[in-house]
Parts: C-alpha cells; sequence; structure tokens
C-alpha cells in the first residue's frame, strides 16, 4: 500500500457570504520513496492540498471533504492528539517563505530539536542538542555549533532554507511536504537545495511531495508530475512524459513561458 | 552613448550595533560600462549584491560616493523592483500616471489625461484602470501601471529593477513581451536588472555580471552565455540549468 | 478612665499642616485648631468664649489698661518634664512682640514696651498705650526657651497632648500628656489624619477609617449611617460676598446696597446647607454674644426692585458686569458665588465666577486688591471683637475691601481707648453698624458646622474660636 | 552595550533639560512662595523678611546654579511649607508610589496577558465580544470614579478593604501591601484594558504570520503554540506600550493617591503646587520625569532583551 | 474579514456614540431649561414629567446640564486632539522625512514633553494660566503632542524609503510635495486610531483634571465634572452620578468602536 493516498479532496471556504471551494476532487497517491510535483499558477491551490493532507487546515470556517489516508491513519476524522503524535514526526512540512516560517525569537538550535522534543521526551536535552547539531550538518550547514545559538534573522536566507529542511528532517519523517522551498532563493542556491532534497531522499528514502510553480525545477527533480489550474488536477503523469508530451494547453502554456536558452543549437 | 559610468563607487552608512561610528559598507567599488541608444543591458548578480543600489545612484536617489555618472537623458525613469511598493497606494492610478508631468511640464488636465490614457493603453491595460487604487490590480497589472509611469514623459532611458521577478511565469512572459516591443517602438535605452539567467537571455542585447561590488564580467550577450570566462558566470550558468 | 487609658482616635483634616508646626508661625486656621490640643498660653479660651488662666493661675491688670501681672501656676510642665519657668514665658512673649530681632510675628504685640519677671513666678507686661483688650492675645503659646527655634519640627508645648510624629499628607500623631496641670485627656491616642478628597470623607467615616471628622457638609452628614452623631455648631466666621469698595461701580454706596438687597440669604442656606447656618448683617458672628447685633440681619431683607431702584438711581438702570473671584480649594464658597451669581443676576448684575488657587488669591485679592469681589468667610485669631474688626480702619495693612469711612475709624478708635468694658462694646456695635450701613459687603452668613463623631465617642465641645478640643472628647459608654 | 550607555546619556541629557525648564517655568511663573506661606498674616515687611530667609531675592541664576548644584549632590534644598529637608520629605514618600505604580504594573501584567490570550484563542465567539466589550466599557471609566466604585464596592459593600485606613509601610508592610492591593487595582484595570485589547490585536496578527504554521506542523498544541511561540512575539508591539503605561501609572497615581487617602508624590505635589511651594515641586516633577525617563531606558533594554533582532539591524 | 461583524460594531459604535454625542450637539442650540438658573423648591428634585433626569443640588435641570456638558467635553476632547494633533502630525512629519538635525533637536523636546504624564503638564500650565476651556485645550493639547509626533514620524521614517517615494521624485516632486500629497495621506489610517483613542484620552483627562477641581469653570460643567461633583451625592443620590459616568463612558465606548472599524 501506499505511503499516501488522498482521494476527493475538496477544500472549500466559508468566510465569505458565498462558500468558496478552492480545491475540487483532489486525487493523489504516493509511495514510499517517490518524489512527486505539484506545479501550478499561484493561487491554484497547491498549497491548500498540501496544508490539508498535513492536517494544517482546521479553521471553523472551512470544511474538507474527501479523505486523506497517510501511513494508515485517517488525517480528516482522526482525534487532534493523534494528528498532532503525526505531525513533525511521520509527516514533517517545509514552508514556502523561510524568512518567515521561523520563529524570530527562538534560536536556531530550539527551533530544529522542537519536534524531537515534543515526539520524543525521552531523549535527554544534551543529546538532543548533539543531534541537532549533526542533522544540521547533514545539510551542509556551516558551524552547526555555533549556528545552534544564533536567530533567524542572523541567516541568510538560503541558511533558513536549510535550518527548515533540518527541522523537517530532525527526526527523519516518512513524508516530506516542500512547498515551494526554492523561491525566495537565489539560482545558485536553489541548485543546491535541490541537491539537497535529493540527497535526503535517496539516503532516508523519504518521499517527498514537492510544490512548485518553477518547471526547470521539477523536471531536475521529480519523479512524478500534477498540474494544477483553478483548484483542479488537470495532468498527471511521469515527468518525462509531460514535459514532453503534454496533454492539455494549459500545460504546454506552462511549459512554453519559460523562457528558452537556445545555446546548445549552436557550436561550441 | 547614452550613458557611460566610470569608476563608480557606492557606500552606505550605517550606525553598527554596539558602536558609536558610522560603519561604511562599500556596496559597488568601482564599476565602469556604458550603455548605447535603443540597447537593453542585462545586470546580472545575486541577491545583495547591489544591483537596485546601482540603479538608484545611477538616478541620483541615492549619493554616490565618487565617480562619474553621464547620463545623456532629461528625465531618465525607473521601474522598481517591487510593484507593491512602488505605487502609493492612497493614490488612484490616474493621479500617479499623471505626475511626472504635473511636476515637470505645463500641459493642461485635459492633455494629462489624454496622455495617460494613452500610455495605459501602450502598456496593454485598458482606460478604465485610471479611477482604481493600485490595491484593486494584480501584480502584473501594477507591474505594468509602473512601466506606464516610468514611460509617459518620453525619456529614452529606463532602469527596470526585476520587473517580472515578483510576477507568476506566465504574466512573467506578457510583461517581458511588452518591454521588447516598448524598446522597439519607442526606441529606448533600458538597464535591466534580474538575476533570472533566462529572462536576461530572452531579452537583453548586453549582459554584465556583478559580484561582490564589481562587474566581473560584460560583454554581447552570445558571447557570455556562450564562452563564459568568469568562475562566478559558469556557476550561475551551470545553477540555472543552461548547460553548454 | 483606667479603661479609656489605651483609646485611640482618628480624626479626618482636610488639610494638612503646611504653614508650621510652630504655633507662633502658624497661620492657617486648620493648624491652629491641631496645634491647641498641644500649646497654651498664660489664658487659654474655654468652650464659652470666656478666657481661663491656664499656665497662669491668676492675672491682674492695672486701672489704666497697661501693665499686666501674670503669677504663673505651680506644676506646670513641658512636654519634655521641665517646669515652666519665667524665663520661657518672657522669651516666648517677647519673640512675638519682636523684640530683640525687630518685627512682632502678631500686629498687637509690637504694642508691648517690656517683658519683666520681678520674680520666678511673675511676670509683667508694661505696654506702651493703654489696651483693656489685651488679654485676649495672650492665648499666645508658651514655649521652653531653650527650644523655640526647635518647635517647627519638634513642637513641645504644655497642652494636654504632645507630639508625638507627624508624616506630611498623612498624618500627625498625638499622645495625651501625664504630666498635665489640668483635667487630663481621656483618650490616650490621638491621630489627625489628612483625607484631601472630600468625596470619600463618608467613605472614611463609614468604613471606620476615621471616627471623627469636623467640618462635614450637610450632604455628608445626610448620608451618614446611625453609627454617627452629627454635632451642630457654628463655624464662627464671617461669610460675605466682600467687595472692593475702590472700583467702579462698587465705590458707590447705592450700587453695594443694591447687591445686598439682591442676595437672599435663607436661599443660600437652603442650597448649601438645607437652610443651616446663621444669616448675619455685619461682620459679627453670634457666638460673640456680646458684640452680636441681631437686628442689623434686617437691614436688608430680599427686596429686587428696591434694589434695581437703587441701581437705577445710582445710573446703573441695566446692571453692569461683576467678577467674583473665589479661591477654588473652599467648595462652600464657591458653591455660594454660583447661587449668588443667580441671585444678582436677576437685577442685571451680569456675574462671572474666577476660580483661583489660594495663593492666587492672597496675592491677587488678599495682599493685591487687584479684585472687584470675592466670598471668603473671615474668623477671628483671638477672642476679641477686634480680631474681626480691625481690618476695616481705613489704613489698616489687612483691609482689602479699601474700606474707608471716616465715621468708622473714629468709632473703632474710641473703642480702642475706653477702658470701660460697656463703652467698648458700644463703639464696637458702632462700628459694625457703619458697616452693615455702609454695605460694605454683602454678608451672608455665619454658616454652620456639623462635625461627625462616631457613637463611641462623646463629650465633644465647640469653641467660638477654631479649636478642636480633643481633650473633652471620651469613649462613650 | 554601547548603544545602551548611549541611551544613558541621552536619558541624562534629557533629565538636566527638563530640570532646566522645570525650574525656569517655577521661577517666572506668577505667585510668590511667601505670600503663600504667611497667607492672610502677610504684611509687607515680613514679606520681605521671609523672601530674604527663602532666598527668593537673589538673582535667578545664582539661585539656579545653586539649585542645580544641589541636585548633583543629591540635595533638593527645603521645603518651604514643611519644616524639613526637600530630600527627606520625598525619600519617605517615593516608595509609596513607586510601590503603587509597580503594584499595579504587576496587576496590569497579570491580568491582561491572560485574558488577551483567552480572547484570541476565542476569537469569532461570543466570549471574546464579551472580552472586547468589558474591555473597552472598562477603558471608558475615569481613573478616580474607577477608584470610587472600587472603594465602593471591594470596601464598603465587601468589606475587603477599608476605605482610608492607610498604612504607612514602614509602620507594617503586611497591612500597607494588602491597602494598596485596591488602589493599585484601580490604576491597573484601565491600562490592563488597553494592554488586553494591544496585545488580543498582536496576537492575532501574529497568528497570521507563517512561522505560526510552522509550530503546529511540528506537533505543538494549541497552548503551546500560544505560550511558546506566539506569545513572546505579540509581546513586543506592546512594550512601548508598556513604558507609556509606567508613566501613566506615576501620573494616574496623583488622582488615585487622592481617591485612596494615599501619602504619596501625588498628594504632595497636589498640594505643594497650591502652597507655591517650589522647592518640592520641582523635585517632584524632575523625579517623576526621571523615572518616566528611567522607565523607557528600561523598556529600550528590555527591547533588547527580548528582541534578538533589536540592535543588531539598523532602523 | 468578515463583513456582517464589523457592521454590527460600527451600527452599535454609531448608536452609543449618538446617544451620547446628539444630546450634546442639540445642547448647543437649545436646552429644555436653562443650565444656571436655580430653585430651591427643585432642589434634588426626583425625576418627573418635566424634568425628566430630576434636578441637581441647585434645583437646576439635570438633563439641561448633562446637554450641555456633554457639549463642553466634546469641545474640549475635539479642540485638544485638533491642537495636539496638527502641531504633532507637523512635528513628526518634518522630523520623520528630514531626519538629522532637525529631528534629534525636536525628537528631544518631544521627549522632555513625553517624560512629563499628560496630567502633570495640563495641572502646571493650567496653574500657569488660570482655568478656563481655551487653557485646558491649550493644556492637554500640548500634552498630547508628542504621541502624535512619535506615531506619524515612525510613518514617515517607514514611509519615506518606500519606493513610491522614490518613484515620486522622479517624476519630479518637491520635498514638500512629497511630505503632504504622497506621504501624508499614507499616514491617515494609523493617525485616525491616534486621534480617536486621543479624543478618549482627553476626555478621560479633563476629567481627572475637573476631579483634582482645575477642570471647567462653575457654573459650566463638563461631565467630568458633573461626575465628580456628583461624588458628593453618591449615597444619597446616586442616579446623579450615573447620569453622567454612563454618558461620558457611552460618548467614549461608541468612539472607541467607531475607531476599532474604521482601523
Ligand atoms: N481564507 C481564504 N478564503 C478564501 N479563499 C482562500 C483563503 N485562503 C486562500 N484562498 C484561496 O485558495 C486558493 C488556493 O490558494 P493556495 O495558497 O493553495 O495557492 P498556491 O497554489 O499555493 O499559490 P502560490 O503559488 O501563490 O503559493 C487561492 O485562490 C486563494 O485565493
Ligand atoms: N538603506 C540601506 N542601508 C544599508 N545597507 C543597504 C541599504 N540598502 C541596501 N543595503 C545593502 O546593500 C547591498 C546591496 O543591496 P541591493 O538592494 O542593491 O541589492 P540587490 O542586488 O538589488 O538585491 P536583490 O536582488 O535582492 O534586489 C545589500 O547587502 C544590502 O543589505
Ligand atoms: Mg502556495
Ligand atoms: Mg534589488
Amino acid at each position: 500500500m501506499s505511503l499516501l493516498q488522498v482521494k476527493d479532496l475538496n477544500i472549500e471556504f466559508h468566510d465569505h457570504i458565498i462558500p468558496e471551494t478552492v480545491v475540487y476532487d483532489f486525487d493523489l497517491e504516493i509511495d514510499q520513496g517517490e518524489i512527486v510535483g505539484l506545479v501550478g499558477e499561484s493561487g491554484s491551490g497547491k498549497s491548500m492540498s498540501a496544508m490539508a493532507i498535513a492536517g494544517l487546515l482546521s479553521r471553523h470556517d472551512m470544511t474538507k471533504r474527501g479523505s486523506i489516508i497517510f501511513d494508515g491513519t485517517d488525517m480528516l476524522n482522526c482525534s487532534r492528539d493523534k494528528l498532532r503524535s503525526i505531525q513533525g514526526d511521520t509527516l514533517s512540512v517545509v514552508f514556502q517563505e523561510p524568512m518567515t516560517s521561523l520563529d524570530p525569537l527562538k534560536k536556531i538550535g530550539y527551533q530544529v530539536g522542537e519536534s524531537m522534543m515534543l515526539h520524543r521526551p525521552d531523549i535527554s536535552p544534551e543529546d538532543r542538542k548533539k543531534r541537532v547539531i549533526e542533522v544540521m550538518s547533514h545539510v551542509d550547514l556551516d558551524e552547526p555549533e555555533k549556528l545552534y545559538d544564533m536567530y533567524p534573522h542572523e541567516l541568510s536566507g538560503g541558511m533558513r532554507q536549510r535550518v527548515m529542511i533540518a527541522a523537517a528532517m530532525a527526526i527523519t519523517p516518512k513524508l516530506l511536504i516542500a512547498d515551494e522551498p526554492t523561491t525566495a532563493l537565489d539560482v545558485t542556491i536553489q541548485a543546491e537545495v535541490i541537491e539537497l532534497l535529493k540527497h535526503i531522499n535517496r539516503k532516508h528514502n523519504t518521499s517527498i511531495l514537492f510544490i512548485s510553480h518553477d518547471l526547470s525545477l521539477v523536471r531536475s527533480l521529480c519523479d512524478r508530475v500534477l498540474v494544477m489550474q483553478q483548484g483542479r488536477i488537470v495532468e498527471s503523469g511521469s515527468t518525462k512524459q509531460v514535459f514532453e508530451h503534454p496533454a492539455m494547453e494549459y500545460t504546454k502554456k506552462l511549459i512554453s513561458s519559460i523562457p528558452k536558452v537556445e545555446i546548445d543549437d549552436t557550436d561550441c | 552613448m547614452i550613458l557611460t559610468v566610470k569608476d563608480l563607487h557606492v557606500s552606505y552608512k550605517n550606525r553598527k550595533k554596539n558602536s558609536l561610528k558610522y560603519d561604511e559598507k562599500e556596496v559597488l567599488k568601482g564599476l565602469e560600462f556604458s550603455i548605447d541608444e535603443n540597447e537593453i543591458v542585462g545586470l546580472v548578480g545575486e541577491s545583495g549584491c547591489g544591483k537596485s543600489t546601482l540603479a538608484k545612484a545611477l538616478l541620483g536617489l541615492i549619493k554616490s560616493k565618487s565617480g562619474e555618472i553621464n547620463l545623456n537623458c532629461k528625465h531618465p525613469q525607473m521601474v522598481f523592483q517591487d510593484p507593491y511598493s512602488s505605487l502609493n497606494p492612497k493614490k488612484r492610478i490616474s493621479f500617479i500616471l499623471e505626475e511626472p508631468l504635473k511636476n515637470l511640464t505645463d500641459m493642461t488636465s485635459e492633455e494629462r489625461r489624454k496622455k495617460a490614457e494613452w500610455i495605459l493603453g501602450e502598456v496593454g491595460l485598458d482606460k478604465e484602470y485610471l479611477d482604481r487604487y493600485p490595491s484593486e490590480l494584480s501584480g502584473g497589472q501594477r507591474q505594468r501601471v509602473c512601466i506606464a509611469q516610468s514611460m509617459i514623459l518620453g525619456s529614452d532611458f529606463l532602469i527596470m529593477d526585476e520587473p517580472v521577478s515578483a510576477l507568476d511565469v506566465t504574466i512573467q512572459a506578457q510583461v517581458l513581451e511588452l518591454i521588447r516591443e516598448l524598446k522597439i517602438k519607442h526606441k529606448l535605452s533600458i538597464l535591466f536588472i534580474s538575476h533570472d539567467l533566462r529572462v536576461v537571455y530572452s531579452l537583453c542585447d548586453k549582459v554584465m555580471i556583478l559580484k561582490d561590488g564589481l562587474i566581473v564580467e560584460q560583454g554581447d550577450r552570445d558571447k557570455i552565455y556562450r564562452n563564459p570566462q568568469h568562475e562566478y558566470t559558469k556557476k550561475l550558468l551551470k545553477s540555472a540549468g543552461i548547460t553548454i | 478612665d483606667k479603661a479609656a487609658e489605651e483609646s485611640t482616635i482618628t480624626v479626618g483634616i482636610a488639610q494638612d499642616i503646611e504653614d508650621s508646626l510652630d504655633p507662633h508661625h502658624a497661620a492657617a486656621a486648620g493648624t491652629r485648631e491641631v496645634l491647641f490640643n498641644i500649646f497654651e498660653g498664660l489664658v487659654k479660651p474655654n468652650s464659652n468664649g470666656e478666657l481661663i488662666p491656664a499656665i497662669a493661675s491668676e492675672y491682674s491688670v492695672d486701672e489704666e489698661g497697661k501693665v499686666y501681672t501674670f503669677t504663673l501656676r505651680d506644676g506646670v510642665t513641658f512636654h519634655n518634664g521641665e517646669a515652666v519657668t519665667v524665663e520661657d514665658v518672657k522669651a516666648s512673649i517677647e519673640r512675638n512682640a519682636g523684640i530683640g530681632d525687630g518685627e512682632a510675628l502678631v500686629a498687637a504685640f509690637s504694642n508691648i514696651e517690656s517683658v519683666d519677671t520681678p520674680d520666678d513666678k511673675t511676670v509683667v507686661i508694661t505696654l506702651a498705650t493703654p489696651d483693656t483688650d489685651f488679654i485676649s492675645n495672650m492665648t499666645v503659646a508658651i514655649l521652653s526657651a531653650d527650644h523655640l527655634d526647635e518647635t517647627a519640627t519638634d513642637p513641645i508645648g504644655t497642652g494636654p497632648y504632645k507630639y508625638v510624629s507627624r508624616s506630611p499628607q498623612e498624618n500627625i500623631i498625638l499622645e495625651a500628656y501625664d504630666g498635665y496641670w489640668g483635667e487630663k485627656a481621656f483618650i490616650k491616642n490621638v491621630e489627625f489624619k489628612v483625607v484631601a478628597d472630600p468625596d470619600t470623607i463618608v467613605m472614611n467615616l463609614e468604613s471606620g477609617a476615621i471616627d471623627m471628622f469636623p467640618r462635614v457638609t450637610s450632604v455628608q452628614a445626610s448620608q451618614l449611617s446611625d453609627k454617627f452623631n452629627v454635632l451642630e455648631g457654628t463655624m464662627n466666621l464671617v461669610q460675605a460676598v466682600y467687595l472692593n469698595n475702590d472700583v467702579e461701580p462698587l465705590n458707590d454706596v447705592r450700587v453695594r446696597q443694591a447687591l445686598c438687597y439682591a442676595v437672599d440669604k435663607q436661599e443660600i442656606m437652603d442650597f448649601m446647607a438645607d437652610g443651616k447656618g446663621t444669616a448675619i448683617g455685619s461682620s459679627m458672628f453670634p457666638s460673640f454674644g456680646k458684640y452680636y447685633m441681631e437686628e442689623l440681619n434686617d437691614v436688608y431683607t430680599t427686596d429686587v426692585d428696591k434694589a434695581k431702584e437703587l441701581l437705577e438711581e445710582a445710573g446703573y438702570p441695566n446692571g453692569f458686569d461683576l467678577k467674583i473671584t473665589i479661591p477654588s480649594n473652599y467648595e462652600q464658597h464657591v458653591q455660594t458665588g454660583e447661587v449668588v451669581k443667580e441671585q444678582f443676576a436677576k437685577i442685571g448684575v451680569n456675574v462671572e465666577l474666577e476660580l483661583v488657587e489660594w495663593n492666587t488669591w492672597l496675592s491677587d485679592v488678599y495682599s493685591g486688591r487687584q479684585y472687584e469681589a470675592t466670598v471668603v468667610g473671615v474668623d477671628a485669631s483671638t477672642l476679641s471683637a477686634r480680631a474681626l474688626l480691625s481690618r476695616f480702619v481705613s489704613d489698616a495693612g489687612n483691609n482689602f475691601i479699601n474700606f474707608k469711612s471716616e465715621a468708622y475709624d473714629e468709632a473703632y478708635n474710641k473703642a480702642l481707648a475706653s477702658t470701660d468694658d460697656a463703652e467698648q462694646t458700644k463703639y464696637y456695635k458702632e462700628c459694625e453698624t457703619i458697616l452693615t450701613n455702609e454695605a460694605a459687603n454683602v454678608y451672608i452668613q455665619d454658616m454652620s458646622e456639623l462635625i461627625a463623631l462616631n457613637k463611641a465617642f462623646t463629650g465633644y465641645e465647640f469653641y467660638p474660636l477654631y479649636a478642636q478640643d480633643i481633650s473633652k472628647i471620651r469613649p462613650a459608654d | 552595550m554601547i548603544a545602551i550607555l548611549k541611551k544613558i546619556a541621552s536619558a541624562i541629557i534629557t533629565i538636566v533639560v527638563v530640570s532646566c525648564l522645570v525650574f525656569i517655568a517655577f521661577s517666572v511663573i506668577p505667585g510668590d512662595p511667601a505670600v503663600a506661606k504667611l497667607g492672610t498674616q502677610a504684611t509687607p515687611e515680613k514679606l520681605e523678611a521671609l523672601r530674604i530667609k527663602m532666598g527668593l531675592n537673589e538673582p535667578l541664576l545664582k539661585r539656579f546654579v545653586l539649585w542645580l548644584s544641589g541636585i548633583v549632590r543629591g540635595d533638593f534644598s527645603t521645603s518651604y511649607s514643611y519644616s524639613m529637608s526637600v530630600n527627606s520629605l520625598i525619600a519617605e514618600k517615593i516608595p509609596v508610589t513607586l510601590i503603587l505604580a509597580l503594584y499595579s504594573l504587576i496587576i496590569m501584567i497579570v491580568i491582561s496577558i491572560p485574558v488577551a490570550v483567552f480572547a484570541a484563542r476565542h476569537k469569532g465567539d461570543v466570549i471574546e465580544r464579551t472580552v472586547t466589550i468589558i474591555n473597552q466599557v472598562i477603558m471608558s471609566i475615569p481613573p478616580f470614579f474607577g477608584g470610587i466604585l472600587i472603594s465602593l464596592v471591594f470596601g464598603m459593600t465587601l468589606k475587603l478593604f477599608t476605605p482610608g485606613a492607610y498604612v504607612s509601610y514602614s509602620k507594617n508592610l503586611g497591612a500597607f501591601l494588602a491597602y494598596m492591593f485596591f488602589p493599585a487595582l484601580a490604576l491597573a484595570l484601565p491600562k490592563a484594558a488597553m494592554a488586553v485589547s494591544l496585545l488580543y490585536t498582536s496576537i492575532v496578527d501574529e497568528l497570521k504570520k507563517d512561522y505560526v504554521r510552522t509550530a503546529y506542523s511540528r506537533g505543538n498544541s494549541t497552548k503551546g503554540v500560544f505560550y511558546n511561540h506566539i506569545l513572546k512575539n505579540a509581546c513586543i508591539p506592546v512594550i512601548t506600550f508598556l513604558g507609556m503605561a509606567i508613566a501613566d501609572m506615576i501620573a494616574g497615581s496623583i488622582v488615585i493617591e487622592q481617591v485612596f487617602s494615599i501619602p504619596g508624590l501625588g498628594r504632595i505635589l497636589l498640594t505643594s503646587i497650591q502652597n507655591r511651594d517650589y522647592p518640592v515641586v520641582e523635585a517632584i516633577i524632575v523625579i517623576i520625569a526621571a523615572l518616566v525617563i528611567l522607565s523607557n531606558l528600561l523598556v529600550d533594554i528590555m527591547y533588547r532583551v527580548i528582541d534578538p533582532r533589536v540592535g543588531r539591524s539598523n532602523e | 474579514m468578515n463583513k456582517g461583524k464589523k457592521n454590527i460594531n460600527l451600527i452599535l459604535g454609531l448608536i452609543l456614540a449618538g446617544i451620547a454625542i446628539i444630546p450634546a450637539l442639540v445642547g448647543i442650540f437649545w436646552t429644555p431649561y436653562s443650565t444656571e438658573a436655580m430653585d430651591v423648591s427643585l432642589k434634588l428634585s426626583a425625576p418627573d414629567m418635566r424634568h425628566l433626569l430630576g434636578c441637581d443640588n441647585y434645583g437646576r435641570d439635570i438633563l439641561s446640564r448633562l446637554m450641555a456638558g456633554s457639549k463642553i467635553t466634546l469641545i474640549i476632547g475635539i479642540g485638544t486632539v485638533f491642537f495636539g494633533c496638527s502641531i504633532g502630525t507637523m512635528v513628526g512629519a518634518l522630523t520623520g522625512y528630514y531626519g538629522g538635525l532637525i529631528d534629534n533637536v525636536l525628537m528631544r523636546v518631544n521627549d522632555v514633553l513625553f517624560s512629563f504624564p499628560s496630567i502633570l503638564l495640563a495641572m502646571v500650565f493650567v496653574s500657569l494660566t488660570g482655568a478656563g476651556n481655551l487653557q485646558l485645550v491649550i493644556a492637554l493639547g500640548i500634552a498630547f503632542i508628542p504621541s502624535y509626533a512619535r506615531v506619524v514620524r515612525a510613518e514617515f521614517i517607514r514611509n519615506k524609503n518606500m519606493d513610491y517615494v522614490m518613484a515620486a521624485r522622479l517624476a519630479g516632486a518637491s520635498n514638500l510635495r512629497i511630505i503632504f500629497v504622497h506621504i501624508l495621506p499614507n499616514t491617515i489610517k494609523v493617525l485616525v486610531s491616534s486621534i480617536l483613542i486621543g479624543f478618549n484620552n482627553a476626555v478621560l483627562a479633563e476629567a481627572g483634571l475637573s476631579f483634582l477641581g482645575i477642570g471647567v469653570k462653575p457654573p459650566e460643567a463638563s461631565l467630568g465634572s458633573m461626575l465628580s461633583d456628583a461624588q458628593t451625592y453618591l449615597f444619597s443620590r446616586p442616579s446623579m452620578v450615573v447620569y453622567p459616568g454612563v454618558a461620558l463612558i457611552l460618548m467614549i465606548l461608541g468612539i472607541a468602536l467607531i475607531s476599532k472599524e474604521i482601523k
């Protein structure tokens, strides 16, 4: 059985007078060790779907229908305690904005170690610190001991994103949801983060749901791709298939809007 | 030459923590380049390397420490990096567009209105947008308004500071198309700032690579993309996935 | 009385002692009434308004009224245990007379020519000019001769209570003096507690934070529960709309009379104290029985038409504008002012009330005499008619209303000169009548004084002077 | 550290400027302390004598220099109306006012944090709206009136304390603190209401931030997210208010001291203004200003302690 | 944001403020009875058909005095805010925009003012100039300048480096034009809420000064002075305390609710 099974997920907001559906009939399956890409224009519902999967959409003014089974747990109907025991343990999230997604007043070390503190209370603080530093060095952060006592604002965007990833990887999850982890970063750093994700996937066999609107990144990282438009999945399939033989107009448009650099043709 | 720059130094003065002294941080350390008429020059560099600083220094919005800037253009204009903060949220689009005309020409209000309608058409927006506030526009539309404002005086030199990086891929493509068109139609010279090598390639005639306050490489687009000399350029191209 | 030995009473006072603890330098009425318990003079007043011997056991005056001879009482001691000597008396009186350093602290004392101590029991005071009324000044406190300068910080007297401590704006604590020569105080500990906010008086009384408050208003009194007795006396002051006799149009006697006809004293008392208080018609209040002339109250009965007529005669048919300056800290005078404003409006006199701080009042109105009219109460510092009447002599330093009348000056001087009591009283009464007929001021009332006293205590006595004699108060059974 | 030293230096300069202004203001305003002291007994000769005794006849500059040099030595000269040095007069009163202000600061903090968190957790509920309304009503009550109501309710009706029965701290510290609770409450309530509404808004703002989602994604409970992450962040904008609140509390104590018969700085100040007892007035104003400046300095330092970003990035 | 809820608050605020302010507005032109005429026979009389809220200790119609008192309170509140806000805004705008020496000097002055608690400043000022509505307005106004100056200055500092200001400069706008035409409108939002808070504070401060006996001049009344006068009757005629108290609370509450929604 696959690690994650989402069927007919619908998300509806009620905070305006007319209810607003932002995700329709979302279907998704991810196997252990698989990297799945989710692309689509801004506002197409990528983040909403991902947050629903991570159990982070629990506001009064919205409803979710369908089913999300993660690792045998029904994420939509289980108790909050059950949900909490999964979040940060077997399922972790790396968010879109590394600049704002870290608590500005907590030290890096605390934030990386927080899920370990919450889910592995038996680990002593000293051990925890050791492990945190270890994880931090795994994501190629230099001088993790020094970083441990620093605050987010003292780090560059790339470093913060690594910290986010380290925090998500602190107790090796089965599924890592990465919501546009590179959008805010420089090209050179973007490439490094992609390498890092690949590395994690290979080393721990962690499944990754990679969300982006940068098609070139998706192409270089993912095994499978889903394309979303206005809350619906309009196309899905293996990366190669979708990029080389897009079925939908929309997908074609997306792919064609990547500025081309046609140097390859000329002799060099 | 519409612009020549010689040995430009720019620095920020800041009071650093735990110090009474001003801490001078030199961001640009001796730039030298020029821009021809009707030419788009791309300026590429990682975040924080001083691209926006250079743009503002060229237009005199921040003081440069030393060096020479020769700009043969009466009212050079700029499209700012962030379309959200570069439009006054309390003013209607019509006010924003007419502002340069009001301050720098003696057109009557009808003439100004006409001109605003016309320029809005040029950037592909309906004239009904004139009565809207910036908050009622999408990011792409705002960026068009910014471009429109920068062109309304008819100046022939523009600086565009990452005009597309805040935009969606599909809208990005539209805006780039617009810039191409405008350049041809109005014979503009543009300093185009971006960190996206792909975008730069698709638009510019010449490219400059900025690193650590210095231009490490500059020249014709194809020359640089095909045959990068500097290590940093190579790294940039590589991480952008542009393999040779 | 043994049970009362350790008893305690807390007395609320509206103002802290802010001038001085030294009785010779204390000026405020609020200070005098507290210090009354600590200090005594050669004689002291009793509650009937008579002077009784105190530190002196007896005294005599010569025929002419020039030489006063006092015999010290045996066994009078200061609170530090030392016996009072003639040197102490001499030093105290000379200090007030300014003998030695020039300036007399009390105007009447400048008349003293010499203070002699023929033996260690006798003090002889010789005056420059005869003054039969001088004895009323002999209530001045007797202080220890070698403690004079420390009195301001460590007051030592001979009274029934001795000073223990004070905390500015908080309290003044006294304790019964065991060595007191006279009838000893019933209550051992007394705390005078400053209750600055009048609106909390009732609450403080009801909560038990204070046991007694002199001078509650009738509204406050009406709100008290039956835990309290409300004793009624008079404040012994002359409340009036004092008029600056020098300014237009108040320099015209008809205008002043018109104002007198315009006020309705009863209405004022009704508003302020549910009718309590005594209407007065001149600068004298009833507790000075001998000098008080009730008939003067009816010289000007409220008569709006008459008032208007007088105004017309004086050339103000449409009235005029009048600014009444009132010290804002005296709520009862402010209230009176508000009522007077309405009453004057009926005859076309348009009043503007100007509230000023006490200090501004002192400097602008009282010393500077830059004002048109004011509402205050004037009290008497000694038990003598002169205390009230001397200020209206044309050239008196404290004649703040600029009253000028030759007839008055003459009558007053005759009163001073006369050695016969009946004759003197006659002249004083003449003075009062002149004040009334000249309408020097718009006299209103001697305000009623209501004392709220917890029923746990009894024995309170009113004095015709500012005094809270705690030594008479005793626990009720 | 140097930044803090600089702040301290500028605080000291401000205090000096305040002192000069105060002294000059009270030297040029009308109103003669000698008149005030002598009252109705004043005669020109007596006044003159007293003025000389008080040193009022000296030239302004000389008096100012004398006064300032006194202050530098910590000597505020002698009160006109009380026969004691201003120092000993005030030394006795400062603790009263300070404790009142601190006490109410503590009450304010203790009340406002849980209430604000509670309201924010129930955002949109009836509970939240009730809290908001009660809050608004409390903010609308003039402080002196609030004080009277508190005496009435807690003192007269519930008999939890005896209005007016102030006990000096030097006599009985326990009774003093017990008595001061209600005045402090009266002083704190409106500020607490203000703090609740600020903190509430701030928490709601923080709730929208991304790091909250991150905290949830790690498996934090709601309580954990609120108290571990949001609260500290939400406090930052409120800290500025804290500085102002301290100032307001010191000023507000003038009124509250009057209502509750507490002999603190406020009471002395009021009567001294009336008595033209300028040495006292000047001293108290300088001290209050210094306290306010000091508390702002503390707030500044607090910023640095709580928020690691302050002082490291530029303004 | 939920529109429905928003409107309820706004409407409630308008109603409450209306209850308090409309009588005040009417009070400018007309009151049922004279606010100063006294009548012993009506002293402390209970409400009846002729005197809907009864009469006070001088037999004056309480309703009329309430209307006039609200008017004075309103005038003082508005006057204070107007005075403090206009000067504070100027100071804040100039210091925030130009920075440098002007900023340093004016902000020091501001700090000095700020370090006097407002009520203290007003007390000293009133003791200098004497009581009176104008004096009160000026005294409180001066006391409130620093708070406005701070708010506006912060907004100007935040705004002056924004790209739209640079754009305006490129468009040839002068400094003054940038300050007043471009930046100032962007501070309105913040300013409005501090104006409303300031109004509340002014009203409360006036009440406090009345309590200390340095407020309006009797027989004129403000809600604060009525409240403080009526305390004497707290036990015997609590309603006399209730009326001005409620009027004061309604006024402040209403305006606070409105200000919340405007935010
Ligand atoms: N509270 C809300 N009420 C109603 N609609 C909402 C709400 N929050 C988000 N939406 C809508 O849900 C849709 C999906 O948003 P989502 O954040 O998933 O987009 P996205 O694909 O992640 O876009 P981006 O690439 O910009 O991150 C958007 O149209 C958005 O407007
Ligand atoms: N007002 C300022 N004061 C001090 N330092 C500044 C200021 N503005 C920018 N800097 C610094 O100057 C450097 C260059 O900034 P600049 O905005 O020019 O970068 P950029 O190349 O435009 O970056 P980006 O691609 O992110 O827009 C950065 O390190 C930045 O931190
Ligand atoms: Mg998203
Ligand atoms: Mg930039």
